[in-house]
């Protein structure tokens, strides 16, 4: 959204310069942009580095980023885009297809990383500087999708003759901003990029992510004024905050989504009435009311309303405690059953979440005890299928919805299907040929035909969706959090 | 000289406790449930982008032979790697260390400072009210979790007076002083019911003792008679009693760094804890263990200087 | 051994005894308030004591010798307090004076060493530092005026090569040093008389002697006066030349030394002489006192040691005899003190041949 | 040899406790041993008070500690909720009360071990000497050097969230302080004369152990043993507040001052209420601990 | 200051040692001899001192001493603080395993601790007693466990005897149940003393067992021992820095000095002729009654006016 800024930074007026403090719960872990999957790594990552294309503010579609435009062969495998000219790398080399084709080789040869939303890419040429041209080996109308992710971000070619390693110690992007320094575990500073090809911005002039784990101190230090973001303060807190005189309280549209997870391999999860018991013996509204303080909508489906393809009319299983003891009696264990639930400790959701299931599924003669481990233990324990019943949640990262679809029901995707086990041969197929559909139509009745049998056979118990909760100062304006979790800081400014 | 020696000896000795604990930490943390590089790698990674992360670390070999690598690495002084951060540990402890002594020094400081005058208070005003208050007032602070302290010494007079930055570690030495005045109070507020007791009984034995009434048949000044007589050889039963609880405070970094959010080592072993981040869990509890001798090294120096009476051996 | 009595810094101290007294104690009561009562420790005691004079204080553990002397110098241990008669220093009656005031007075005119030297000198301080402290803090004298002065008590008591043992700690002298050094800290205010609370108890024999000698000679040579306190009629009497034995917190029997040690004329210093053994005289068995000490809690009616005494008559128990003259200075608290012939068995034996032949 | 009853010298009769052979270096009032001081009384009724509270909780409260009220959460304090509900709409006044119990109990347990332990360990290694006091010191000195809080949440983490875990961790740290203390006092008490006269008296070591030294050295170790109660408890809820303490739903201090920690600008009294029951207990132990010091006539 | 340097013993003992006097005349048989002992104590030393090969410091607190204690016979062992009589009466009672030489009971040389049998031939009493006793034990108690241990007397009899020994020590019966601090300093050592005798000894160690007490009560357990020994006929070592008290008691005396025996006798032989240099000293310190002083030298008049 170019031309909209009022006026360039040097014209002076409050909106300009200053040093924005972000508070957050943990350290970025790595600025691998090709590898890490943590948020706290992408979110400051994404100042620096951009991509062909970037999500659109609803999270529903792609717009072009550093690309201007593309056209598709007839055959659907032949993809053309033409750059966007006069964008500089920081180290003051100018953008050119090589860029892309050698970020796009990098990201695509990862292991382990997020090589796995290329997979379709046969491969990237760049005829001219201005012009890239990707290759897929099938139909796959996920591409700009995939294109727009962070992994696909458009690098400096041979890491500007550094290594690897060495890189991404102090990256080099086209973004708003640049690196400075990074104490790990404390501190990540960003300064403004003096160059960017977006004149004017950014407003700021530099950006400081600090790590404080304990909610309050982040709360006490905006209010303090020794920052002005506070990432995502627990909903418990958000009443006080709105109470705070300068302090703004923002819940932004988000692709989260929460579920309960049973491991069909153990007994008697495999057994679809004892799901279907527990998913019905959810209290949903009252979750969202108690855990979420309001700001929440039970879920229907195990994906969220600002994806695409969504389908609100998917019959989700709702609260109804005589449904779910008429399950309880259809299934192997009419009589109830012990369980262990497997938790995390200081995870207030996790906690408050297992003490009401704990007492809910009390009334279906199901006995659940909680096993706390800490996050860590908890993790493993769920990748490696040690559990019985648990808790997870999901974020979108990608405007399409076939990132999550394949994880959590294909169990050939690497995940057991979400680590469940969940089987179901008609729903593997459905998501294939969704992959390669191209018109929108075609690939709503799949995935609706998808989210409708999964919530029938309760693979998952869905919760709810809840907004990206964030507290900042109200100096701050223009700070925007898209449903991908993500945010853009060029456009955030500071008074006085 | 003889004490420089006499350091030298200690700081040899110390060196199979270290390795005690080098073996208890290794092996302590190595049995925790959880693998870093699934932490770190997330919920989408491959087992072979693990089984790498794993060759990278030397988590795969046998615990042993991850032993004895990380015990030749120490012995060049290397503390290893943080899988977290893929940082040399000790560098990430040089940016960690200063906050914590920082915060262990104020704390110290502070408990003295408020220490002292009230146990002479109480012990020359024995069994009187002053005395009375004094010894009863810090019996409450005995019970009070410190990281409570904490939240209620922040509300109190960090959001309400705006008197103290709430929490943070500041940029400058300046600011790293008045960031450190509240969560120094708390550890102080800790370490001060232990030591005006231990200070008021040895001061009442000294005012009891034979030396004491002479100087006072020596007509000294009141004052002269407190400072000269009889403060230092209290300090000599407290200064252990000091010693012993510095040592256990700096266990208290952990949470009171956590409630004052201060880049120290108590936040870095938490997170490093959380994460299976080994080496750095095996870095700071040597290095919390490492200050722990040295307190109780400077503790039988300080015992040393004042007391003649004690050799050094 | 030369001294520098005749130097500059020190007074020839040579004021006839008949003076005005340095120490007078009128009556003086002392008490301690306990949880179940007041402990009624000294009893209305009256003593003098001049320069140059040796007095010694004997008698019982318990019957109130040290708190006697605490109470002259101001220094009762707390909660005890004086709650009755009048302490008279160097002429001036100090008992209404303020706290500080009184503390300026008596200590100028008065010191006290302690039984036990090792706890009365302070562990942590160098000796000479403590030596110099009274010149140094109170006389106001220079850093190195105050250290010629300390040099020069430490020689005065017999403290040889007193440079090096300046730097010394207290734990790094033997018993007799350190008692020593304390006479030498005693000795820095100049006083005119010293107070010594059994100041040998806790020495060998060998020592002890070393110690005694050093108190004689500064009263012989400067004329300072000495109290001293002690279980050991034989430290008394090759020390002191007056006596004052205490039983049950009052003074029993007073007099010239050699007198009461050769005619005891009060039972209970008779039964001590013959409690202690002679080195040079064996005896087939040593007279005991029965029975214990009276309970300083209680009122006691009548003669303290009553109930312990062999010549008790029935006024002993019900009147209180009081310390009346025998002629010349001997006084003694009993009412058959004039009667010694007629006390019986080991007692009667005692007082009239004493132990002094 | 059988001793012919000799009349032997004069009888002194016996005396009720005399004070005259105390002078006062010796210390004062070696009568007051035997009776109750104040002290020692505020703090045991603060105590009995505090217990008396968690065992009569079903009594003063009409309920359920566990029972959730998603419809009636965070309620200010009114309404039958004397303190309100927390989140899970649960009666936090009423949790506050069953805390009590668990924390109470947890604390003494976890004291209780370590001081058989240590206590065992340290009058071995006090009387023996040699290699085992080598050793054990050596050990001694390694968990020593270790800031002791550090080591619990470790092996806390280390052997997974529970009551047990608690139980092991504050074990493995605290036998320690008992062992010293015990080998300090075993040290000196075995050069007492008492215990000479017992080896002079022929008995067996086992006896002289048990029956002279150990209930000589154990009031050091009870005394502190007092003082650790609120050390342990303090720790316990420090874990809960990690979110590593007793687990949920049972009620507990320091998750509750930690899951209120939350809303202390909106309802305070959900942290700053159970931080002043683990305040008011460690008062009330710090009492008894001095109370029991006083009484033993240490100061 | 004259004659107070204290001149250490030449190291040559005057009276040869195992030279027994017979001065006495009524001299017995042999019942407890030490030959050739020898203690040290070693300082702790630190583990880096040993080492680099440095010796840590040894205290020669008894350093090669020989002793004969004879039926029926008091022997006084006298010397400065500190020379060494503590712990040479210590090894002889078994309680320290001496770094060289013998200790014989009744002829029979000890082989490390003594059995039962050889603990019953001889026993101490300590010096302080307020520490002698445990403060947790009744009277009765203490007496009685030794008793039982030892099955002196039937378990229905133990009562009986603690009275009989609580009376022969000159105590009342009620003090069976009472605690050691509820008696005062002389009445403790009586209970130490009957500690001692409740298991029939032939020889009574007694280290400075009236240095702690007030002189009159000093003088009841003198009188007490003396006693004791006549009517029980015990053989006695008795140990004091008192010369005065040791005199009254003793048949010989042994004078110690830096860890060796300097002097050994008669005690009316050593206390009038005495040989060795330290025991001339130590006698010529003693005060004496009768000593009297000197008068201060400004001719102060020794008047004093009554009030
Ligand atoms: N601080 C005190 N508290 C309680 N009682 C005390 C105190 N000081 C002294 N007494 C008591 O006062 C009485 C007299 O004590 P004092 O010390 O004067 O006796 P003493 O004659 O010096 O005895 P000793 O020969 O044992 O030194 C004793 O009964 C003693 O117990
Ligand atoms: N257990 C021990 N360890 C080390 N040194 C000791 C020990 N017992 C005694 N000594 C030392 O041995 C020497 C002789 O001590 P001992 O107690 O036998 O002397 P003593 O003649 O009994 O003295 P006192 O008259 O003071 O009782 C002293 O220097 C003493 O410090
Ligand atoms: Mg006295
Ligand atoms: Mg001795
Ligand atoms: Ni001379």
């Amino acid at each position: 959204d170019n031309g909209s800024t009022p006026s360039t930074s040097s014209s002076g007026g409050a909106a300009a310069g200053g040093d924005l403090v972000i508070v957050r719960p943990q350290d970025s872990v790595s600025m691998d942009n090709t590898m890490v999957f943590s948020n706290s790594s992408i979110w400051v990552f994404q100042q620096m580095f951009e991509s062909l294309y970037e999500v659109t503010p609803d999270g529903k579609d792609v717009k072009p980023l550093l690309a201007e435009s593309h056209t598709l062969s007839a055959d659907k495998l032949t993809w053309t885009f033409k750059l966007k000219q006069g964008v500089k790398f920081s180290n003051g080399a100018p953008m050119t297809s090589a860029d892309v084709k050698f970020s796009l080789d990098k990201a695509r040869a990862t292991k382990g990383g997020w090589e796995f939303l290329d997979v379709a890419i046969k491969s990237v040429e760049a005829p001219d500087d201005a012009t890239v041209v990707i290759k897929t080996k099938y139909p796959w109308s996920p591409l700009l999708a995939d294109l727009a992710n962070f992994n696909n971000a458009v690098l400096p070619k041979d890491y500007a003759g550094k290594s690897h390693d060495d890189f991404y110690k102090a990256p080099i992007g086209t973004g708003p901003f640049v690196w400075d320094h990074w104490n790990k575990g404390t501190e990540i500073e960003l300064k403004k990029n003096p160059t960017y090809w977006d004149a004017g911005k950014p407003a700021l002039d530099s950006v400081t992510w600090k790590v404080v784990p304990d909610d309050n101190s982040r709360n006490v230090q905006i209010q303090g004024g020794q920052a002005q973001i506070n990432e995502n303060p627990p909903f418990s807190t958000l009443e006080q905050l709105k109470g705070q005189p300068n302090v703004k309280v923002d819940l932004f549209p988000s692709t989260k989504t929460d579920y309960v997870m049973m491991n069909q391999n153990e007994k008697p999860y495999d057994d679809v009435h004892v799901r279907r018991a527990i998913s019905y013996a959810i209290d949903r509204e009252a979750l969202v009311k108690t855990l979420l303080f309001g700001n929440g909508t039970p879920a229907n489906s195990f994906l969220m309303p600002n994806v695409p393809f969504y389908d609100a009319a998917t019959p989700g299983l709702t609260y109804d405690m005589a449904k779910a003891k008429e399950e309880m009696a259809k299934s192997s264990v009419p009589n109830g059953f012990s369980t262990t639930f497997l938790a995390s400790s200081g995870d207030s959701t996790d906690q408050a979440l297992a003490q009401v299931l704990q007492s809910s599924l009390k009334e279906l003669g199901i006995d659940m005890k909680i096993q706390n481990v800490d996050p860590s233990a908890a993790h493993d324990l769920q990748q490696e299928q040690k559990y019985q019943i648990s808790h997870s949640y999901w974020t979108m990262d990608i405007a399409d919805p076939d990132e999550l679809v394949t994880f959590a029901v294909d169990p050939s995707a690497g995940s057991h299907s979400f680590y469940t086990s969940y089987d179901n041969p008609q729903v593997i197929a459905d998501t294939k040929k969704a992959q390669q559909t191209f018109d929108t139509a075609g690939r709503q009745e799949l995935y609706s035909a998808i989210q409708k049998q999964a919530a029938d056979d309760a693979f998952m118990g869905f919760l709810y969706y809840s907004p990206f909760s964030y507290a900042y100062s109200t100096k701050v304006s223009g700070f925007q959090v898209y449903p991908t979790g993500n945010y853009h800081l060029e456009d955030v400014t500071l008074g006085s | 000289m003889r004490h420089l020696a006499y350091v030298g000896r200690r700081l040899v000795s110390t060196i199979p406790v270290l390795l005690g604990i080098s073996v208890i930490v290794f092996f302590m943390i190595h049995l925790v449930p959880g693998d870093p590089a699934r932490t770190l790698l997330g919920v989408r990674a491959t087992d072979e982008a693990v089984a790498a992360l794993h060759a990278k670390f030397g988590l795969d070999r046998p615990i042993w032979e991850q032993y004895l690598s990380f015990l030749g690495r120490l012995l060049h002084g290397d503390l290893g790697r943080s899988i977290l951060y893929d940082t040399d540990v000790s560098s990430l402890l040089a940016l960690r260390l200063p906050a914590t002594l920082w915060l262990l020094v104020a704390a110290t400081v502070m408990a003295l400072l408020i220490s002292i005058p009230l146990a002479v208070l109480a012990a020359t005003h024995r069994d009187k009210l002053a005395d009375q208050v004094v010894r009863a007032v810090p019996l409450v602070g005995l019970g009070m979790p410190t990281f409570w302290v904490g939240i209620m010494l922040v509300l109190l007079l960090a959001l309400k007076v705006h008197a103290f930055p709430v929490s943070g570690f500041g940029k400058t030495p300046a600011q790293h002083l008045s960031s450190i005045i509240l969560p120094g109070l708390t550890i102080a507020l800790a370490l001060t019911p232990i030591l005006i007791r231990s200070l008021r009984t040895s001061m009442i034995g000294v005012l009891d003792s034979d030396y004491v009434v002479t100087a006072r048949a020596k007509g000294l000044s009141h004052r002269r008679v407190i400072t000269a007589h009889t403060l230092r050889n209290a300090a000599v039963s407290s200064i252990t009693v000091l010693g012993v609880n510095i040592a256990y405070l700096v266990g208290s970094t952990l949470v009171v760094e956590r409630v004052f959010a201060l880049p120290g080592m108590g936040t870095m072993m938490l997170d490093a804890i959380f994460n299976r981040d080994f080496p750095v869990v095996q870095g700071v509890t040597l290095v919390f263990a490492l200050m722990v001798v040295a307190v109780n090294l400077l503790t039988d120096l300080a015992h040393a200087a004042l007391d003649p009476r004690i050799e050094l051996a | 051994m030369s001294t520098l009595v005749d130097g500059p810094l020190r007074q020839p101290r040579s004021t006839p005894v008949t003076g005005t007294p340095l120490l007078e104690l009128h009556d003086v009561d002392v008490e301690i308030p306990l949880p179940h009562g007041r402990l009624h420790a000294v009893r209305g005691v009256s003593l003098t004591a001049y320069a140059g004079q040796a007095l010694g204080l004997v008698g019982e553990s318990g019957s109130g010798k040290s708190l006697t002397l605490r109470a002259a110098m101001d220094l009762l241990p707390s909660p005890a307090v004086i709650t009755g008669g009048s302490v008279v220093v160097a002429g001036t009656d100090v008992t209404g004076m303020r706290p500080a005031q009184r503390r300026e007075h008596i200590s100028s005119a008065m010191a006290m060493i302690f039984q036990d030297a090792l706890t009365a000198l302070n562990p942590t301080m160098r000796i000479g530092d403590q030596v110099a402290e009274v010149p140094r803090q109170r006389l106001g004298m220079s850093r190195s005026a105050a250290r010629a002065r300390a040099l020069d008590l430490l020689v005065q008591v017999g403290i040889r090569d007193p440079e090096q043992r300046y730097r010394a700690f207290p734990h790094e002298l033997s018993g007799g040093m350190r008692q020593r050094v304390c006479i030498a800290i005693a000795l820095s205010a100049e006083p005119g008389l010293i107070l010594a609370d059994e100041p040998t108890t806790a020495l060998d024999v060998t020592i002890q002697k070393q110690v005694l000698d050093v108190l004689g000679r500064l009263r012989r040579d400067d004329g300072v006066g000495l109290v001293l306190v002690t279980h050991d009629l034989a430290v008394v009497s090759s020390t002191c030349s007056e006596l004052d034995v205490m039983y049950g917190g009052r003074v029993v029997e007073e007099g010239l030394t050699e007198v009461l040690l050769s005619a005891p004329r009060h039972p209970y210093t008779a039964a001590l002489l013959r409690s202690v053994p002679d080195p040079d005289a064996p005896v087939h068995r040593l007279l005991t006192i029965p029975g214990a000490p009276p309970d300083l809690l209680q009122p006691i009616e009548g003669c303290a040691f009553a109930p312990r005494c062999p010549a008790v008559v029935d006024r002993c128990r019900t009147e209180r005899p009081p310390l009346a003259s025998l002629g010349g200075p001997h006084a003694s608290a009993c009412w058959r003190a004039h009667e010694p012939e007629r006390w019986p068995g080991a007692v009667g034996e005692a007082a009239l041949e004493g132990v002094l032949r | 040899m059988t001793a012919p009853a000799v009349p032997v010298g004069p009888v002194e009769p016996l005396q009720p406790l005399q004070p005259s052979r105390l002078p006062w270096l010796r210390g004062r009032g070696g009568e007051g041993v035997l009776r109750l001081n104040p002290t020692l009384v505020i703090g045991l009724s603060l105590l009995v008070v505090i217990v008396l509270a968690g065992v009569l909780a079903p009594v003063l409260s009409p309920w359920d500690p566990v029972a959730q009220d998603l419809t009636a959460s965070l309620q200010p304090p009114g309404n039958g909720h004397l303190l309100g509900t927390d989140q899970l709409g649960r009666d936090v006044f009423t949790r506050l009360l069953y805390a009590a119990r668990v924390d109470l109990r947890v604390g003494a347990l976890a004291v209780l071990f370590p001081f058989i332990i240590g206590t065992t360990l340290g009058l071995l290694a006090g009387w023996f000497g040699g290699w085992f006091d080598l050793v054990l010191m050596r050990v001694v000195d390694m968990v020593v050097a270790f800031p002791s809080f550090v080591l619990i949440i470790a092996l806390v983490f280390a052997l997974g969230q529970g009551t047990a875990s608690i139980y092991i961790a504050i074990t493995l740290v605290g036998w320690v302080a008992y062992a010293r203390i015990v080998r300090g006092e075993v040290l000196v008490a075995k050069e007492q004369e008492y215990a000479l006269a017992a080896r002079a008296s022929g008995l067996p070591t086992w006896r002289i152990l048990l029956r002279h030294l150990l209930p000589n050295v154990l009031l050091q170790a009870f005394v502190f043993a007092m003082s650790d109660v609120v050390l342990s408890i303090l720790a316990i809820v420090t874990l809960g507040y990690l979110g590593l303490g007793v687990p949920p739903p049972t009620p507990d201090w320091g998750s509750m001052i930690s899951e209120g920690q939350n809303f202390v600008f909106t309802k305070w009294y959900l942290t700053a209420v159970p931080g002043l029951a683990v305040v008011v207990t460690g008062l009330a132990l710090a009492l008894v601990a001095d109370g029991v010091v006083q009484r033993s006539g240490r100061r | 200051m004259s004659g107070t340097s204290p001149s250490t013993g030449s190291g040559s003992v005057s009276i040869g040692s195992g030279s027994v006097s017979t001065a006495s005349g009524s001299v017995g048989e042999e019942v407890l001899a030490v030959e050739g002992l020898v203690q040290h104590f070693r300082g702790r030393g630190s583990a880096w001192g040993r080492l680099r090969g440095r010796p840590p410091k040894v205290v020669k607190a008894v350093d090669g001493v020989d002793l004969v204690l004879h039926r029926g016979e008091t022997l006084g062992l006298v010397g400065e603080s500190g020379c060494g009589k503590s712990t040479l009466s210590r090894c002889a009672a078994g309680l320290y395993t001496p770094t060289a030489g013998v200790v014989r009971y009744a002829r029979q040389p000890l082989h490390g601790a003594p059995d039962r049998a050889q603990r019953r031939l001889v026993q101490m009493v300590f010096q302080d007693p307020y520490s002698s006793l445990n403060p947790r034990m009744t009277v009765g108690q203490t007496l009685s466990e030794i008793l039982t241990y030892h099955r002196l007397v039937p378990r229905a009899q133990v009562r009986a005897r603690v009275g009989e020994l609580i009376d022969l020590v000159g105590l009342p019966t009620r003090a069976a149940d009472q605690l050691p601090r509820s008696f005062s300093g002389g009445q403790r050592q009586r209970i130490g003393i009957a500690r001692a005798l409740a298991l029939e000894p032939q020889v009574l160690i007694a280290d400075e067992p009236v240095s702690a007490l007030d002189v009159s009560v000093q003088a009841t357990i003198i009188n007490l021992l003396l006693d004791l020994k006549e009517t029980l006929g015990l053989s006695m070592l008795f140990v004091s820095h008192n010369m005065a008290v040791v005199r009254q008691i003793s048949d010989r005396i042994a004078v110690m000095h830096d860890g060796v025996v300097v002097e050994e006798g008669d005690t009316s032989e050593v206390f009038e002729h005495p040989h060795d240099d330290y025991t001339r000293l130590l006698l010529a310190s003693v005060p004496r009654i009768g000593g009297a002083p000197a008068p201060a030298t400004a001719g102060a008049a020794t008047e004093r006016g009554l009030r």
